[in-house]
This record gives C-alpha cells, structure tokens and sequence, in this order.
C-alpha cells in the first residue's frame, strides 16, 4: 500500500490507527492484520448510496464511520430561492420514501407561522394520507431488508401492497410519489368519490396480508438467528445520540409525537404505541411490523369520522380560490394573480415544527423575514442522527450482523444528505 | 411549552448561575427561545439539562442572518420527554471570528450535525472529535449554504442565450 | 491397453482444444480496449487501495479447509445415491460406516471450536 | 348435424398447422419436408442474432441513488414486470452488468464513482438516464447536482420525477430495439419536422 492516496491515509488517521494496539493489547500482544474496506457508495446493501468505511478484523467489524454526501442535492439552498408554496415539490423529494411527513411537517410549520387555522376535513384528510404514507414506507423497509436477510419473496409481497397504496395516492393526488398533495392550508383537493370505498377495500385486506409477512417471518430460524439478540443498543446510550422513531421504542421508550405532542388532530384516535423491549435488531423489526397494524386502525378511524365541510382553509390570503369562482368575483382574481405571482406573505420570525415520521422525528425549521420566501429552512431528518448509532451498534459484530443491522435501521439516503 | 412566565423562570436561573449568559428571550407562537452568549454555550446546555430537565437534544442547526450583523447563527433544540417541553438555544457569532465550543463531548448527537454546520456555515468547533466536511466534497471551497453563496446551477437554456450555452447539449 | 482408456482420453483432449480454441479466438478477434479502470479492483466505485500481494487472515483459510473436507464428502456420495439399489446392501453398508467417520470428525472440529469464527 | 367440409387453400394458417403436424408425425418426406424446413427457417444474419440474444437478456446494474430507485425496485416487481424481457437480473456488480439504470440524482461527490463504475462495466454496455435529475438536473438547477450527459454517454433519458414504472419500461424497450439496431421512430421523423432541430452556429450537423 505504498501510494496510498492522502484522502484515504487522512481518513483512516483519525480514530483508527491506535485500534490495532487496542485490539492486540486486549489479545495479549499478538497483533492481527487490520484490513479498511469500503462498504461503498455502490453497494446493494445499503440501501442508497451511504457509504461506510469499515475496519474489519477478518470477519469482525472493529470501526465503522459512515460517510455520507453522495446525494446531497442542496434542498435547502434551493428553497430558499423559491416562494413558500412551490418549497413543496422541493421538501418531497427529500426523505423520499415518505414524501407525505416532509410535506406535513414544512406546512405545519407554515401554518404556525400564519397562525393559519386547518379545516377539521383537511386534517381527517392529511392524517388518512400520513398514515397511508406511513404503512407504505415500512412495507418498502421490510420488502428491502428481507431481501438483504435472504427472504427474497417477500420483496415481491411486500411491492404488491405498495402498488395498493400507490393507486390509492394517484387516486387521490394524481401522481404516485412526491404528490404535493398537501397544500400550505389544508389539501389540495378533496377526495374524488370512489376513494373511501377502495380505502375501505384495502383496510379490510391489509392486516391480513400483514399478518402474512408476520408468518412468513416470525418463525423463520434463519431469520431469528439474524436478527434475535443482535447488536442491541441501550436506550441511554440511543437518548444520548438523539435516536428516535422505532429504534428508540425498539429499546423500550415509548416516544412516540403522535401520542406526546399531537398534530393534525391525531389526539381523536384511538391506538397504541408498539414497543420493544430488548432492543436489538429483532425489536426494531416487530416494532415496524407492529406499527402497520396500528396505522390501518388510525385509517380507519379517520375514516370514520371523516367530517364534512372544506378541505383547504376559507382565508383568500393563502389558499387560491376555486376555479369556477374566477369567472364571476373580482376580488378572487386579485387574490389569485398575487397568490400565483408572488405569493402569500409570511410574518417575520422562526419556528420548529416536529412530526412523527417512519423514522423518527422529523422537524422543520423555518426562518421567515417577511418576504414570500423563506429566509432558511431547515428539516431535521431522523435518518441523519439515527445514522450515528450504527457504530456502537456494529462495534465487535460480524459483517453479516452489520448488513442485517443497516436493514433495521433503514436510512433513507435522500433525507440524510438533503 | 415553556409559557411566558416559565420562559423567564428559566432565563433568570440560567442568567444567575452563568453571569452574563443569556442575552435575550422571545416567545413567538407558543414556542420559547433564549439567545445565549456563545462562549457559554456548553455551560448553559449542561445546566439546562441538569436542572431544567432537558435531557434530549433533538437538533443542532445553523443559520445565516445574512443583512443582520452577526451573521451566523447556530439553533439548538432541547427537548424534556417526561414533560413534553421544548425550548430553544439560540446563539450568533459573527463571520470574521466563527468559532463556537462544540457541545459533542457531552451530547454525542451534536458529532454530524456540527459538521454539517461547519461544513454548510463555517462555523468552526473547537473541542469537536474529527470537524470535517460530511456532505460537500472534501475539496470543495466555499460554503454553500451561506446566502452570499451563488446558488450555481446551470442557466436554462432558451434561443436567446443559447449562444452563450455550457456547449455540452451540441 | 490403450483400447480400454480411449475414451477419456478423447474427453480429456477434446475438453483441452475446445478451452484453447475460444481463448485463442478470443484474444486474436476480441476488440482491442484499453480502459484503465477497468484493471483496477472494483470497490464500491471508489479507487481501491488493495494491491494483488493482500494477505488475508488465518481463519478464512481454516474454514475453507473445513468446507472442502465435508463438500467432497458429499460428492462422493451422489454415485452411490444414485444407483443404490444396484450395489444392494454392501454398498449401504460402506456408506454408512463412510459417514460415520466423517461425522466422528465433524463432532471433533465442533468440539474443538474450529467453526467458531476467532 | 351434417358435417360439412371446406375445402383448405394451401398456404392459409390452417394448411401450416396441417403441414407441422404431419412433421412432428414424421409422415413428412421427400420434397414436401424440404419445402416445409425452406419456409420456416428464418434467414439472418450473425449481428442480428447475437443482437436479438443481448437485447433480450440484459443485465442491469443495481444503481440507486434516490427517488428513481424505488419506481426502478418497482419496475422489478410484480405489476409492472421487466422479467416479462429478460432484463430482471440485476447484478451488484458492473463486472457482470450491460446496462446502468441511473436511477437519482447524481451528485458532485457521487459523479467520479458514476463514471468509475460505469468504465468498468464490460464492452457492449449501454446506460439509462432515468428521471429528470439525471437527465437534466430536473427540479434542483443548483450547485449539488450534475447532469448524466456531462459526464458519461447516455443512450436513453426516461422523463419524469420519478418516472411511472410504464415509462420506464417504455425506456427500455425503445432501449431494446436500438440495441436490434432498428431504433424506434423520433417524433421528428413520425410528425416529419426534420429541420427544426435548434442546432447552434457553428456545430456540425448531426450524425456527420
């Protein structure tokens, strides 16, 4: 390794040079060969484009440092150049497997800056997709992991229920992903008619297809041996890094902001919290597969009691008016061509707006100076903080616990490097 | 949230026992904000989490008051599980002298997300285990996150300045 | 003498000219490209700094050993497998006492920790 | 009900099958089997066949970078099937892979291991620049990303952010039948608008 390029020689520098002391101190003095290998940008157990420098002993993994930045798009540079309601197409493609949470989380934020008040209908209706969003991003998490676990069919299970909710979302929105189907304000639109009936249809199919995957997997011995008892992390050391989301209620703390600080009039329904309690790689994937259980009830509740009335707010200053309404009232129009051209005004200040998403608390920070653009936003993604928990997780482990514990983890490449 | 009144408890005590540490207070839509002198920074969060029982540090985010002087800031949001409070430490540094102590020794979550600020802002942390870029290339000059920072991109080509296009759509 | 060898011996020479032939014609009418990183180990797209003179750990070596030892015993016993009902009890008999040594030494190497990655 | 015979025109569907019955029979000689063997032997040429093999059974490399990936992992399964044409083994490695789907946005830091990884994909390879970003840098013109065509050529762009599942099947069979080297028509030669091409003074003009 003679030219060895002065990035990698700097990398390595840092913290690993006195492991191979440590580890031969700890193995009485026979000092063992230290082989840096990069689980790299393109690899197909990493779910995107993470890349982890790891420092392997043989089998065992002794140092792992992710390294991250291979889809940093600039997001939140390029919001900042844009008017508050077209930040939304922008915010989706963030986290892009739930695009619903980042869009709910920069409105919810908004709307608390305007001191914006959301039509009881519009929150039904944003819970409902929230949720939807919520079951889909764990079918994809639990389609992918057991795909890296050797449980190769349920890929094609898993993409099946996905393709459900996809229509469902394009029945809804028009499109499949990043619909911008929230609204600064409320929906978009309203529910076209035939909606609640396919929900209806698919909350009635949708436990029992869980309740598959929980067979197919719950007594899978090879999936156990995986997962049961594998690299747990203690809820300290998780508060510590600022885990949240599953991993942390894998470890036994059941934060959850649907339950604690409620949003989008999540304290009407009624449904409960999975929690873990050993908190290795097998808690954090019951938790997951818990959960979807969970979010059909809240479907299904929301459902329910699904309000009439409108489904974007009533106030012209933010919300364009309807169509039909341009034709007869001038006052309409005036308030269309501002919104459209340079859109709604924000008062000054700053704010932080935390919701529950898949994998954690997602929060968004927005700094307004009173223009029609937002002065900074910034989104707190779970993925990029739970990310440093990998290395006390894998320390000591072998590479096949790495992978599977990469699975349970689930980063979303897009959210940690925005 | 802290309300008004426990807003201003929390200054007074924080102000007492660190002489000279809180600079202001503001209370803007329920949420409560205290602007701290940033070289008490480590101290303020330690007593923070000790008294006030803010034991969660949920984000370290940085931005830039681009016309206001001190120009970079950097935000931490502290959050208490048991009572479900959350509270702001704000703290402004100018451009000339950006160097903040970083807080990763006693909150290990602040590790990436001070690099991003550094990587993003240039703020510098002293005291932080390995300050380097994390998102931006490692040679990457500048800092783009901040507002004098052109947003790049190509121009958009249309027949009028097609001429003066990249050349790499011939 | 030679009668009886003949056919593997036209096997073995026809195995050899066949292999020779498609490498010959490969090299002599494949397309001449020389792309530099395309010698170069693939590392996850990132130059990779791991030269041809790697040495790997002792372990990989010893489970290799182990699963060559219990594979070519596996080997050996499709032929008999096959066409058990025509060599009758005596082969089974053989089989038998076959794969019981060989358990004898897989309970050893278990015993003895060797499957244990150290 | 009387049987009634029609009499069988040679040469008409029902004459062949008659034909290809009598031959699996083996009822077949003579100057009749030579004629039969004459008409259903298809005559090409060596490209041909070896380009109907590869175009049927390529080897995408798993490359997901973000949005794209998910409607790429959907492509893969079960609605929208790319097995339905062979090209459902995605391989991790480009050793093994003919086609890289650029699925995502590539980036500044990620675009050196695009280009890497796609000079040691093995000869003949092709590559799909799916959804805007990779494209044309689509919803984010900024400093972060950088367009697939800067840097490495592309054969196929699929539009769309992220693109259905359809379309990018639609990119791949059109990808498929330029590979059979009889590309599909341009909208420029299906509506004839030859000319209107914005060419810039100064540039040669295409395929010179």
């Amino acid at each position: 390794m003679s030219t060895r390029s002065r990035y990698r020689a700097q990398e390595e520098s840092i913290t690993l040079s006195p492991l191979e002391e440590q580890i031969a101190a700890q193995r009485g003095g026979e000092t063992t060969e230290l082989l840096t290998l990069n689980i790299g940008p393109h690899h197909p157990a990493t779910h995107g484009v993470l890349r982890l420098l790891v420092t392997l002993e043989g089998e065992i993994v002794r140092e792992l440092k992710p390294i991250v930045g291979y889809v940093h798009t600039g997001i939140e540079k390029t919001a900042e150049q844009k008017a508050y309601w077209k930040v939304i197409p922008v915010i989706e493609r963030m986290d892009y497997l739930s695009y619903y949470f980042n869009a709910m989380a920069f409105c919810g934020a908004v709307e608390t800056l305007l001191e914006c008040e959301v039509p009881k209908r519009a929150q039904y209706l944003r819970v409902i997709h929230l949720e939807l969003n919520r079951i889909m991003s764990h079918l994809v998490w639990l389609g992918t992991s057991a795909l890296d676990l050797g449980a190769i069919s349920m890929f094609w299970y898993c993409f099946r229920e996905r393709e459900t909710i996809l229509d469902l979302f394009e029945f809804s929105s028009g499109q499949r992903m990043h619909t911008r189907y929230f609204q600064v304000g409320g929906v978009m639109e309203d529910i076209p008619a035939g909606f609640e009936a396919k929900l209806r249809e698919f909350i009635a199919i949708m436990p029992g297809r869980a309740d598959q995957y929980a067979d197919l997997l719950r007594r899978n011995e090879i999936l156990l041996q995986r997962l049961r008892g594998v690299c747990p992390l203690d809820e300290e050391t998780l508060l510590g890094l600022g885990v949240t989301g599953p991993l942390l209620r894998a470890a036994g703390n059941p934060w959850d902001l649907r339950k604690a600080a409620p949003y989008t009039s999540y304290e009407d329904f009624e449904f409960k919290i999975p929690v873990g309690t050993v908190g290795d790689n097998y808690d954090r994937f019951a938790v997951r597969l818990a959960e979807i259980y969970e979010s059909v009830k809240i479907i299904e509740q929301a459902l329910d009691g699904l309000p009439e009335g409108p489904h974007i707010t009533e106030d012209r200053k933010i919300a364009l008016p309807p169509r039909h309404e341009l034709a007869t009232s001038m006052e309409a129009l005036i308030h269309h061509f501002k919104l459209v051209t340079e859109g709604f005004r924000v008062p000054p200040g700053e704010i932080y707006y935390p919701i529950e998403s898949p994998r954690g608390e997602l929060g968004c920070f927005i700094r307004s100076d009173g223009s029609s653009k937002p002065a900074r936003v910034h989104m707190r993604d779970p993925s990029f903080v739970n990310l440093q928990a990998t290395a006390p997780m894998v320390r000591g482990a072998y590479i096949a616990d790495l992978i599977a514990t990469l699975a349970m983890l689930d980063p979303i490449l897009g959210g940690i490097d925005r | 949230m802290p309300d008004q009144v426990g807003l201003e408890l929390i200054a007074g005590q924080l102000a007492s026992k660190i002489p000279g540490a809180v600079r202001q207070t503001t209370f803007f839509r329920g949420r409560g904000s205290v602007e701290i002198e940033p070289a008490t920074v480590r101290g303020v969060l330690a007593s923070l989490r000790a008294d006030h029982g803010y034991r969660a540090l949920m984000s370290v985010h940085g931005v830039d008051y681009y016309p206001q002087e001190p120009r970079l800031g950097v935000h931490y949001e502290l959050l208490d599980m048991e009572r479900v409070d959350r509270l702001t430490v704000k703290l402004r540094v100018a451009l000339a002298e950006p160097r903040v102590e970083s807080v990763t020794p006693d909150w290990p979550t602040a590790d990436h997300q001070e690099r991003e600020i550094y990587d993003m802002f240039g703020v510098q942390f002293d005291g932080h285990p390995d300050l380097r870029r994390i998102l931006m290339p490692e040679d990457y000059e500048g800092h783009p996150q901040r507002r004098d920072f052109p947003i790049g991109g190509e121009p958009v080509l249309f027949t009028h300045n097609d001429a003066t296009g990249p050349g790499w759509t011939r | 003498m030679i009668r009886t060898y003949l056919p593997a011996i036209v096997f073995l020479a026809l195995g050899a000219i066949v292999g020779t032939t498609f490498a010959v014609l490969n090299a002599a009418f494949g397309p001449r490209r020389r792309i530099p990183a395309k010698t170069q180990p693939y590392e996850c797209g990132l130059p990779s700094e791991i030269k041809r003179g790697f040495r790997f750990g002792i372990s990989f070596y010893l489970i290799a050993m182990l699963f060559i030892l219990f594979d070519i015993e596996t080997i050996f016993l499709y032929p008999i497998a096959a066409e058990l009902r025509a060599y009758g009890t005596f082969a089974l008999g053989e089989l038998i006492t076959f794969v019981v040594l060989l358990a004898v030494a897989f309970v050893y190497v278990w015993r003895r920790g060797a499957l244990e990655w150290r | 009900m009387a049987l009634t015979r029609e009499p069988i025109e040679p040469g008409s569907l029902r004459a062949r099958q008659m034909l290809a019955r009598d031959m699996l029979r083996g009822d077949l000689e003579g100057f009749e089997l030579e004629q039969h063997v004459e008409q259903s032997l298809l005559l090409t040429t060596l490209d041909k066949a070896v380009a109907w093999g590869r175009s049927n059974s390529i080897y995408p490399a798993t490359f997901g970078l973000a949005c794209c990936a998910i409607e790429m992992m959907s492509v893969v399964a079960a609605r929208v099937d790319i097995a339905r044409f062979g090209w459902e083994a995605f391989r991790a490695s480009p050793r093994q892979a003919d086609l890289l789907i650029l699925s995502g946005r590539v980036s500044i830091k990620m675009a050196p291991v695009v280009r890497r990884i796609y000079d040691q994909m093995l000869e003949p390879k092709w590559a799909i620049a799916m959804g805007a970003c990779s494209s044309s840098m689509g919803v984010f013109n900024n400093y972060a990303i950088v367009p697939a065509d800067k840097f490495m050529p592309i054969d196929v762009h699929v539009p769309g952010c992220p693109p259905r599942p359809e379309a990018l099947m639609h990119g791949i069979l059109k990808l498929r039948k330029m590979i059979q080297d009889d590309p599909d028509m341009g909208w420029r030669e299906r509506y004839d608008a030859e000319g209107t091409e914005e060419v810039l003074e100064g540039a040669e003009p295409a395929g010179a």
